[in-house]
């Protein structure tokens, strides 16, 4: 439902209300959407099952009954739907409560004729270190993200959830701001005047080679390993969480609880490469460390070097539009070396020089401007 | 001073009892400058420019203080540099195997705890201040009394002149004793 | 006969020359006549013994009772809270994926703080000769060692796996290479209240030692007799032992001036060493350190002045040391008034975007109402003591420390929280809310702060005798 | 009759050579030196922070009611008297502020876009910045003449209502100072690096200002001492000023190591920049470390002894080392911003012994009109030695007698 539309009925977010139509009616809390329609709201469907186990069953409400069977086809919009607010308001389980990037330059965006003119972002400034960095005498793993390319559908987030064995923490533990998601699509509405543009952004572990969590733990839990991934070694870890405070974009997640790993038949679906973390312990991405390591085997065994593109991490393997691309900055050659090199390529808070192994190629807008009489083709990204 | 006090446990004392510390700084002060032996005063607060009055010399634990401290110093960097940069280097974000400036905090703290255990360990054993300790106490000392002691081992201690120097000064009690423990 | 006439000639003038070099030891020191008598000028040091040991000696009053089992439900309620926490995990307290500390580092922030003033009275008072302090600094350093007790439980419980943290010791094991980070400030935390509670615990002990010789010699009973006479350590006021007890005393307080001034700053350094926008500021060391004696000073104050009343020992505890206590706390209240000031300044000076936010979502954002309590109550309140009347009377000097207190714990929570729940990337900002456990704990270290300190008062004479009698005939301010 | 304490002419003119020679240094400099403002800056600083922790010194004393330094609170409060003349040649670098300040550059470069952002445009404007300098220093000034009025009226009237009033004034001293230095110390020396910002910067130079100035009450105490002046003072005022060289050059190493520790943790760009210009060049590193070491490290060992504090010419060369330390602290705040490695040419050791010079001039004078010892302080027998007090007496006698 829109900001407009929610006002207009007299609702607020999490309020419950009364969908009702022709002797139809289900009751669900108001979800406030910028960006949707004035003048319609959406429900989704698939809930409200009653025999769908422990996870599923009583989920949400049924939202079929208002399908209608027209002309040999289902019609999945219903008009002349009444909105009646009830009293009853819930807290909905949401991994994002702040929508606004509160104008910081997170997400950077280029209309087109920026981005054929080439003059995308300042240079940015040498920065100086004051001691002498660390080597890395093999590999260099790093990503690149087109945000150009992400379409923000979330197959990454649940690909990474199923590579890496992460609890799912339920309702009331997202509604305590606890997911256990170690990659997000962080989402941003920007309002302007003719409407609400939407940027999202994939976010997980930086890897940052000075990295601000490594200094702080007191135990050497997190360290770097020589091939620039910030490691976490869950059997050290104590648990101060003093990383995930001093992390600046919030990627670590804490086991809050004993998270069950009781059911032996569900233990089956657990990858058996990835440790299952106690409570009480830091976690975070590790860009699949464990098909680094699969990849460096294979080629060991076969005697060659690794090819580039050869290691995919889950998230990368699963994403429908290439927009993560993995690989080692070493290799001069590798497509992650030649993207961080395109004028696109873009540091998350440089400010902070963090030298990060995850960069971003930032995202060109095009608003239906053409740019010298023809719209351009075929530039190179 | 320290080479007096393994004798004290076969000296025969006289002991004067004082009621304020002017008196007994002021006999301590004659009675030292007449030539008399002090084994010691007891008071029940120490008492600015006793020894002087005494003739006692300044103690030297602010020496064994500072060598403490430097002991504590040194191990702290040892610690330290060894185990992050020679036996265990890691890269812990980027920061030197050997991030000088920031093992300072430790190196402080391990420099005043050298220092204050061990200065007052040697306190303790220099006094021999000990849970099973069997010294001998005078009464009313931890209260209001001022006592002196004069040693009577030497032969030269003329008990008259020390009585009346004790008389002079206004003595509550006197008192003799053999062992001094 | 010359001869003669010249012995007694010389022996006279050897009189005189003697008479005169004792009189030159035994010179004491004049004091100004400006100064006022601190202590009743009418106690001798009898009184002393008798008033201070013999609160020792009598029964525990029907007050004091009431009061402990009032202490010791609070404490109760902390322990179950406690029990909360490691059985079932930290996610019984508020925390979240972005605040990631709240209640527990305040908590021990809070307490440390509180732990700054007894050794700031023995060892910074001591070493500016300022007499005034001997007849607090006992309470005031008991109350020391109980708020870092209380401080020190804060950091394990809000461990992931308290049962591990002996992990952060660096100590010789068979895992191979296995040491700890030394970069890391928890660690230097480790060192730093560890290395302040021993030292203040021996210098605390150093100068009982004396005092419990006193309450051994007046025992009575079999078992007190037994206790002070373990504790005294034989202890017989000898001036041999004293001088050394002297040195000894003075070395401590030489070390524990710059001890004082660095564990609160190692504490900012757990803050000021991140990225943090509200916690990197390189002020942090000083202010904290300044913050710590003003909470410390306020809490000494709240302590004495019940404790005055009901031990009967307005004549020990004057108005005037009351006073002078204000003064501490004016003093340092506006050093921390003037970090405040500076960090605002520097905000926006630096034209940082995110510091500015920060400061701006203090002053605005969903935890302004911290904010302004803790601006209101450290900035402001403790200026009220410029004027005489708010530094002798007392149930004003009660009131203000204890808005001073309300102000110390909320400004940590702000630095913390209000840092921490809005940072760098807006999708990961959150709130933070207390459950139940949180606030048990924090009730129950006040539980285990007023049940420890009453014992305390049970147990140990509240007033160093030895130093009083010292300066009962001097005692100026 | 102004008291000559130089006790023959020819120290006065060797100062007068001195002082002469500093101004011929500058106006050669100026005509030829890129560095001379700087070096202006640093020394007219270096001398001016000396009177200024001289008032603290005094003002703490008050508000403590530190009986044991008033026989020699007389050389502060001499040292308090530059401050207005001080003040008035700080002002003239308002004719170097091109090269000192870049933000006086009406058209800065691209590397500090980021100043005209709004409230440090605002701040660091000219008519501002230098209205406030006018403003501190006259405050400073008119306390300082509130406070030696109230110290000097005492000997000869003896009322008690003086050392009342100078504690009032010296407790208003301290919370003016407080602020408005802090404020100078961003203004002076922060503001030319203008991108550069630290919160404890305030406090880091007062640190540094205390610690020179007790060296500086130090080495003239001693002077005077060995001219028979100051008969008061003894050996525990030796001590207790050996102490506070040794307490506040600790003071300041805790300063200096929370500002460089913080800055190398946190490792931020805009931050570590100020270091970086101070440590990566070899020059500069050298008076980096320098700068550690006789500010802190060799006083601190040097004073510990006990017997050392009371030793007239061990302090001497104590407070010495810490005085160079303080030159050369200031040294390494002010030049690396726009100097690839550190030089000390003609220019900036006229303008030093000129600055000292006229500093010294500026004590003589003061010091020589009035009392030595303020002999109706009520805390004066409190600050002799017992063997001393005679003295007091005979003090005290010789005002009843004038009155």
């Amino acid at each position: 439902m829109s900001p407009n539309a929610a006002s207009k009925a007299g609702v607020a977010e999490g309020q419950v209300v009364r969908l009702s139509k022709a002797g139809v009616s289900i009751e669900i809390p108001v979800l406030i959407q910028p960006g949707q329609s004035d003048d319609c709201v959406a429900v989704a469907l698939g809930y409200g099952r009653t025999k769908a186990g422990r996870v599923a069953s009583g989920v949400g409400a049924n939202a079929y009954p208002f399908v209608e069977f027209v002309d040999g086809t289902f019609r999945y919009e219903a008009e002349d739907v009444s909105i009646e607010p009830t009293s009853t308001f819930v807290e909905l389980a949401k991994t994002q409560v702040h929508q606004s990037a509160e104008g910081r330059p997170l997400i950077m965006e280029y209309s087109l004729a920026e981005f054929v003119s080439g003059h995308l972002h300042e240079e940015s400034e040498k920065q100086v270190d004051l001691w002498k960095p660390h080597d890395f005498p093999e590999h260099k793993w790093g990503m690149v993200v087109d945000l150009n390319a992400c379409v923000g559908c979330n197959a990454c987030v649940l690909s990474c959830q199923a590579e890496n064995n992460i609890p799912v923490v339920g309702k009331d533990e997202v509604r305590r701001r606890r997911e256990m998601h170690w990659m997000r699509i962080d989402r941003y509405y920007d309002e302007k005047p003719d409407g609400v543009t939407t940027r999202f952004q994939p976010m997980t572990c930086a890897q940052c080679d000075n990295a601000s969590c490594e200094t702080v733990c007191p135990v050497l839990a997190t360290v770097h390993s020589s091939e620039g991934l910030n490691m976490q070694v869950y059997n050290r870890c104590v648990g101060t969480r003093y990383c995930a405070n001093n992390c600046p974009f919030k990627v670590r997640r804490f086991n809050w609880f004993l998270y069950p790993h009781e059911d032996a038949v569900a233990n089956l679906a657990l990858n058996p490469d990835v440790t299952v973390r106690t409570r009480g312990v830091m976690e975070k991405c590790t860009f699949c460390v464990q098909r680094i390591e699969e990849g460096k085997i294979h080629a060991r065994n076969e005697g060659r070097p690794i090819k580039d593109g050869e290691i995919k991490t889950a998230c990368q393997q699963s994403c429908p539009a290439n927009a993560i691309t993995f690989g080692d900055l070493k290799d001069p050659e590798s497509s992650v070396s030649k993207l961080r090199h395109t004028k696109r390529n873009y540091v998350l808070l440089e400010e902070l020089n963090l030298r990060q192994g995850l960069t971003y190629l930032g995202k060109v807008r095009n608003d239906g401007e053409t740019v010298g009489g023809e719209p351009k083709n075929g530039s190179s990204l | 001073m320290r080479a007096t006090e393994p004798s004290e446990k076969t000296v025969r004392y006289a002991a004067a009892f004082f009621d304020n510390e002017h008196d007994l700084m002021a006999i301590a002060a004659e009675a030292r400058l007449r030539g008399f032996e002090i084994q010691d005063v007891f008071t029940p607060y120490p008492i600015h420019g006793m020894d002087r009055a005494v003739g006692l010399k300044r103690s030297r634990l602010g020496w064994i203080a500072f060598v403490a401290g430097a002991l504590g110093l040194i191990s702290a960097i040892l610690l330290q540099v060894w185990t992050s940069a020679y036996d265990w280097p890691l890269n812990v974000g980027g920061k030197p195997f050997n991030s000088f400036p920031l093992f300072v905090p430790v190196m402080f703290e391990l420099t005043v705890l050298f220092s204050g255990l061990i200065s007052i360990g040697v306190l303790f054993m220099m006094n021999r201040l000990w849970i099973m300790s069997k010294k001998k106490i005078f009464e009313g000392v931890t209260d209001d009394r001022f006592i002196l002691v004069l040693k009577q081992e030497d032969a030269s201690f003329d008990t008259e002149k020390a009585a009346r120097l004790f008389k002079k000064y206004n003595a509550i009690k006197v008192m003799e004793g053999d062992k001094f423990v | 006969m010359a001869a003669v006439f010249r012995d007694i000639e010389t022996v006279r003038e050897e009189e005189i020359r003697l008479q005169s070099e004792i009189d030159r030891i035994t010179a004491h020191p004049v004091y100004s006549p400006l100064r006022e008598p601190l202590i009743d000028e009418s106690k001798a040091c009898s009184d002393v013994t008798n008033d201070i040991s013999g609160l020792l000696e009598r029964p525990a009053s029907k007050g004091w009772w009431i009061l402990f089992g009032l202490s010791f439900s609070l404490l109760i309620a902390g322990i179950v809270a406690a029990i909360n926490t490691v059985y079932f995990g930290i996610g019984t307290w508020g925390l979240n994926k972005t605040v990631g500390w709240a209640f527990g580092i305040t908590n021990f922030v809070f307490w440390i703080g509180i732990g700054h003033a007894g050794t700031f009275i023995s060892a910074i008072l001591y070493l500016f000769g300022q007499k005034w302090r001997t007849s607090i600094n006992r309470s005031a350093e008991a109350m020391t060692l109980i708020a870092v007790m209380c401080a020190g439980i804060f950091p394990i419980l809000h461990m992931g796996r308290p049962w591990l943290f002996y992990w952060i010791m660096p100590y010789p094991n068979t895992r191979g290479s296995l040491w700890v980070n030394f970069r890391s400030p928890l660690l230097w935390d480790f060192f730093a209240i560890s290395t302040y509670f021993t030292i203040s615990l021996v210098f605390w002990y150093l100068g009982l030692v004396p005092d419990l010789a006193t309450a051994r010699d007046r025992a009575t009973n079999k078992a007190r007799k037994i206790f002070y006479t373990v504790l005294s350590l034989g202890w017989n006021g000898s001036n041999r032992t004293w001088s050394r007890y002297e040195t000894v005393y003075g070395v401590l307080a030489a070390l524990a001036t710059p001890l004082v001034l660095s564990v609160h700053s190692i504490v900012s350094f757990d803050f000021a060493t991140s990225l943090v926008p509200g916690w990197h500021s390189t002020i942090f060391p000083p202010y904290f350190v300044a913050g710590a004696v003003f909470s410390g000073f306020a809490m000494v104050t709240t302590l004495l002045i019940p404790v005055r009343k009901v031990m009967h020992l307005e004549g020990y505890i004057t108005v005037q040391h009351l006073d002078n206590m204000c003064k501490i706390t004016l003093l340092t209240g506006s050093i921390v008034g003037l970090s405040y000031l500076t960090e605002l300044f520097i905000g926006f000076y630096s034209g940082n975007p995110n510091e500015i936010f920060v400061i701006l979502n203090r002053m605005g954002g969903p935890y302004a109402w911290a904010y302004w309590i803790m601006f209101s109550c450290n900035a402001f309140i403790p200026q009220l003591f410029w004027f005489k009347a708010f530094r002798t009377r007392i149930p004003l000097i009660l009131s203000l420390c204890i808005l001073v207190n309300v102000g110390m714990w909320f400004e940590r929570f702000v630095i913390i929280v209000t840092s921490l729940h809005r940072d760098y990337l807006p999708s990961s900002w959150a709130i933070f809310i207390p459950t139940l456990t949180d606030v048990g704990l924090l009730v129950g270290s006040f539980g285990l702060f007023f049940t420890a300190f009453l014992i305390f008062l049970r147990l140990f004479p509240v007033i160093s005798m030895n130093e009083v009698k010292g300066v009962l005939h001097y005692a100026r301010d | 009759m102004a008291r000559n304490v130089l006790n023959n002419s020819m120290g006065r003119g060797i100062l007068l050579v001195a002082f002469a020679l500093g101004a011929i240094g500058s106006i050669a400099g100026l005509m030829t030196s890129e560095r001379f403002w700087f070096s202006f800056l640093q020394n007219s600083l270096f001398v001016l922070t000396l009177a200024l922790g001289a008032v603290l010194f005094v003002a703490f004393k008050s508000v403590s009611n530190a009986g044991w330094a008033t026989a020699l609170r007389r050389v502060p409060e001499a040292m308090m008297g530059y401050v207005p003349i001080g003040g008035i040649l700080l002002l003239l670098v308002f004719f170097g502020r091109y090269q000192l300040y870049p933000w006086t550059n009406p058209v800065p470069s691209a590397h500090e876009a980021g100043l005209q952002l709004g409230f440090k445009h605002a701040w660091l404007s000219t008519p501002f910045f230098f209205g406030r300098m006018i403003v501190f220093l006259a405050v400073w000034s008119g306390l300082i003449y509130l406070m030696r009025r109230a110290s000097f009226q005492q000997d000869s009237d003896g009322d008690v209502v003086h050392t009342k009033r100078r504690k009032a004034y010296s407790a208003i001293f301290i919370v003016v100072f407080g602020v408005t230095f802090s404020l100078a110390s961003f203004d002076w020396i922060m503001s030319i690096e203008p991108m550069f910002y630290s919160t404890i910067f305030g406090f880091y130079t007062i640190s540094g200002t205390l610690t020179s100035s007790a060296a500086a009450i130090t080495i003239l105490v001693i002077f005077l001492k060995k001219r028979g002046f100051l008969p008061a003072v003894g050996e525990k005022h030796m001590h207790a000023l050996g102490q506070i060289v040794m307490g506040f050059a600790t003071f300041w190493a805790y300063m200096w190591i929370s500002q460089y520790l913080l800055i190398y943790y946190a490792n931020l760009p805009e931050e570590t920049i100020y270091y970086y210009r101070r440590t990566s060049s070899s020059g500069w590193m050298a008076v980096f470390i320098l700068n550690l070491f006789l500010n802190w490290v060799i006083p601190f060992v040097m004073l510990l002894p006990r017997q050392v504090k009371m030793n007239a010419k061990w302090m001497v060369a104590a407070c010495t080392i810490v005085l160079a330390g303080h030159w050369l602290d200031l040294y390494a705040m002010i030049f690396p911003a726009f100097f690839g490695s550190p030089i000390i040419g003609f220019v900036d050791v006229a303008l030093t012994i000129g600055f000292v010079a006229l500093f010294l001039l500026v004590f003589i004078k003061c010091i020589g009109c009035e009392e030595l010892i303020p002999r109706n302080d009520p805390y004066l027998e409190e600050s002799v030695e017992h063997e001393d007090l005679e003295l007091v007496y005979q003090l005290r006698t010789e005002t009843a007698g004038d009155i």
